[in-house]
């Protein structure tokens, strides 16, 4: 998997970088002087307790939430998947999966992906009949539908089986070594070697 | 005392009533207001835990 | 300027509204007293205004100019801090609401005890003035509830600030259309007080209670905005002592 | 930018109104339900029924765009679309306008076409001008949605929502019930109410999709 290596590789090209973030929540100071840069075929792994802000501060990252302190400048499109999946509970993974490719322009096969993430059964079920780890491979497999430099991931191995975290591991992997970069928040034990922990 | 107040014949009820009314409802918040503002400084002073210097 | 400059900042604003806000109440009081005693004692009763009944007007008139200029404070309020962000705009915008809606509510209250001798009814839906001032009701009703239903107050500014602009944007609107359906219908008002054909018997004394009104309705405001700058200092103090600093 | 998104989300909304809450019919079952309790609460007198059946078709067309808003922006929040569709190419305002649109399609629009029937029920004379207030429903029922969705953005993360809308829909809605009273009644003076309609509902799409858009990034945070 090659990640137009002419615009988004090399030892000095930062795919995210992000200075001085800070976040109040009232008043309290959830993080503050954050900063992080995301290299090509890094992994990052941000760790903390629960409500140290490792959500918080992925949707930094992604522009969802704005930091009242500091800046994130994205040089390459990335990926989301949050905690909460996106499915629709009258969605099917193929039907999620091809509005996705539609509404991204991505001429991916969905039908390959699918296979790829062991979606190939419950491929017509709803999204309310399947089980957390089915609906967490769908979300997942949103990644795989177009090549984007950055993969921001949250938890990404919540609820998934082994056969399913060593696809993602194996996913991951394989990002990383065409250049791609993955941000991840990570609760309990790291799957695959992070190139740099943050912990808040 | 009571000729001190002048005499608006019939409508006599309903200004006084809505005066009433502006004075229950002014009165009212202005306290409500005050009260607030000096419990909010006291607590404010109480956590700082000096004398309520607070401007 | 230097007025201007002294209200962005929450110290200078402590220290001015420490004296102005006094001074405030002082005046205001003073204002709505003496408007009070020629409304009531002085000023002659007016046969074409229903007798002795426009004497009501000292208070609801200026009720009713507080109603919209508060509500026009607090969404220039809001305006203010959706583009600079300073967080005394939003501690204003926040103060202003519950004493609009105050004053809002008596402008309400002295028009029905005003319309029952006049109209025969607490309650005219034909008067354009009424129903727009219960429309602005509302809409303080509404920024209020949405304010208190946000979860921090960072999330509160933002969603107010939202709302109170989308208000201010439809009040004409509002105020337009509630004016052609009740020119459909009788024209039945009879609160003619304000304009320039009114007698300056009653045109000074009138004058002198809406400065008064607000005047006072500004110190509340002050005081209003004082209260929240404490609280909030006092929250980030906690928040300092939880975190061990 | 591409309008791919922009149609995704549109198609997404249609998917989603209908296949949560039984498509077109629970909307439509309210809007009867409401306007049909009137007459058992305030007499059966034709000429009477005739007077205040455009009225009350109003207040029923309200309520139920209330109802239906609830969830048009709280599912998103829930499910996590939201953070996804606030990361497309395309401008939140778009996406918003076209979910709104979508849900006047599935829940609005057949409200509006089922009038002239709750009309004739309510003693209204058959012939065209049925068609001219289907009209007019739908065109203002739009203009309900629109402000209603900034109701439904703002309080997408406050549970218990429905209340709020509610509230902060009313006065918003004012305009738009009266120049559509007023349009359809034909009343002395009322001549411009059809087009002060229109330029109402105009203006609620053009500036509810960024208050919506505002609100939606907002309930994200």
């Amino acid at each position: 998997m090659q990640l137009r290596p002419r615009d988004y590789s090399g030892d000095d090209v930062r795919l995210l970088t992000a200075s001085g973030l800070g976040i109040l929540r009232g008043e309290r100071v959830l993080f503050d002087a954050v900063s992080l840069e995301v290299a090509p075929g890094e992994a990052v792994v941000l760790r903390g307790a629960n409500g140290a802000g490792k959500t918080t501060l992925l949707r930094v990252l992604a522009g969802l939430t704005r930091a009242e302190t500091g800046e994130v400048s994205r040089t390459a499109p990335h990926h989301w998947v949050g905690h909460r999946e996106g499915l629709k509970p009258h969605e099917t993974p193929r039907a999620h999966l091809d509005l996705w490719a539609r509404a991204w322009g991505a001429g991916a096969d969905v039908d390959a992906i699918l296979n790829e993430m062991g979606l190939s059964r419950p491929a017509d079920v709803a999204a309310r009949y399947l089980s957390a780890g089915q609906r967490r491979r769908t979300a997942l497999a949103r990644v795989l539908l177009d090549k984007r430099p950055v993969w921001l991931l949250d938890e990404p191995f919540t609820a998934l089986d082994a056969e399913g975290r060593t696809r993602v591991l194996d996913m991951v992997a394989e990002h990383r070594q065409g250049g791609g970069a993955v941000v991840a928040a990570v609760h309990g034990e790291v799957g695959f070697i992070a190139s740099r922990e943050i912990t808040l | 005392m009571m000729d001190l107040l002048p005499d608006f014949g019939k409508n006599a009820a309903y200004i006084w009533a809505c005066y009433g009314i502006g004075l229950v409802l002014i009165g009212g918040t202005v306290i409500g207001v005050l009260v607030k503002a000096r419990s909010a400084k006291q607590s404010l002073a109480r956590l700082k835990g000096d004398d309520g210097d607070v401007t | 300027m230097g007025m201007l400059s002294a209200f962005a900042n929450p110290h200078r604003f402590l220290a001015l509204s420490r004296w102005l806000a006094p001074l405030f109440y002082l005046l205001g009081a003073a204002l709505i007293a003496w408007g009070l005693w020629q409304g009531l004692w002085i000023v002659p009763r007016d046969d074409y205004q229903g007798g002795d009944i426009m004497r009501v007007m000292f208070i609801h008139v200026p009720a009713a100019w507080l109603a919209m200029a508060s509500y026009s404070a607090m969404a220039g309020a809001s305006f203010v801090w959706f583009i600079w962000r300073h967080e005394l705009a939003d501690i204003a915008a926040k103060a202003i609401a519950p004493l609009g809606a105050t004053w809002t509510a008596l402008c309400l209250a002295t028009g029905a005890v005003w319309g029952k001798p006049t109209w025969g009814t607490w309650w005219q839906w034909d008067d354009a003035r009424m129903m727009s001032v219960l429309f602005l009701f509302f809409l303080f009703l509404g920024y209020m509830a949405l304010r208190a239903a946000m979860d921090s107050r960072q999330k509160a500014a933002r969603a107010g600030a939202i709302l109170a602009m989308v208000g201010a944007l439809n009040v004409p609107l509002i105020k337009f259309s509630v004016d052609l359906f009740t020119s459909l219908h009788q024209d039945s008002s009879v609160i003619t007080a304000e304009g320039p054909k009114m007698a300056s018997v009653y045109l000074w004394p009138l004058l002198m209670s809406g400065l008064g009104h607000s005047l006072l309705f500004g110190a509340l405001v002050m005081t209003l905005m004082r209260a929240e700058i404490w609280t909030r200092q006092a929250a980030r103090h906690r928040a300092r002592l939880l975190a061990g600093a | 930018m591409s309008p791919a998104p922009i149609l995704s989300a549109f198609r997404q909304a249609l998917s989603e109104a209908w296949a949560g809450g039984a498509g077109a019919l629970l909307p439509l079952g309210f809007f009867a339900g409401a306007a049909v309790l009137v007459p058992l609460g305030i007499g059966t007198e034709p000429g009477m029924l005739r007077t205040v059946g455009p009225g009350i078709l109003w207040v029923s067309l309200a309520l139920s765009s209330l109802v239906t808003l609830e969830r048009i922006f709280q599912a998103d929040v829930e499910d996590g679309a939201l953070d996804l569709w606030l990361q497309t190419s395309a401008p939140v305002s778009a996406i918003a306008a076209a979910k709104t649109f979508a849900h006047w399609l599935t829940a609005g629009l057949p409200l509006a076409l089922m009038s002239p029937v709750l009309a004739l029920m309510f003693q209204a004379e058959a012939g065209a001008n049925l068609l001219t207030s289907a009209m007019i429903y739908g065109l203002g029922g739009l203009a309900f949605f629109f402000w209603g969705g900034v109701g439904a953005a703002l309080s997408a993360t406050v549970r218990r929502g429905g209340l709020l809308i509610a509230l902060i829909a009313l006065p918003l809605y004012v305009p738009t019930a009266i120049f559509g009273s007023l349009a359809m009644s034909g009343a002395a003076g009322g001549d411009s109410a059809p087009l002060l309609l229109v330029a109402s509902t105009l203006f609620a799409l053009a500036l509810a999709p960024f208050a919506m858009a505002a609100a939606l990034r907002l309930a994200a945070d």
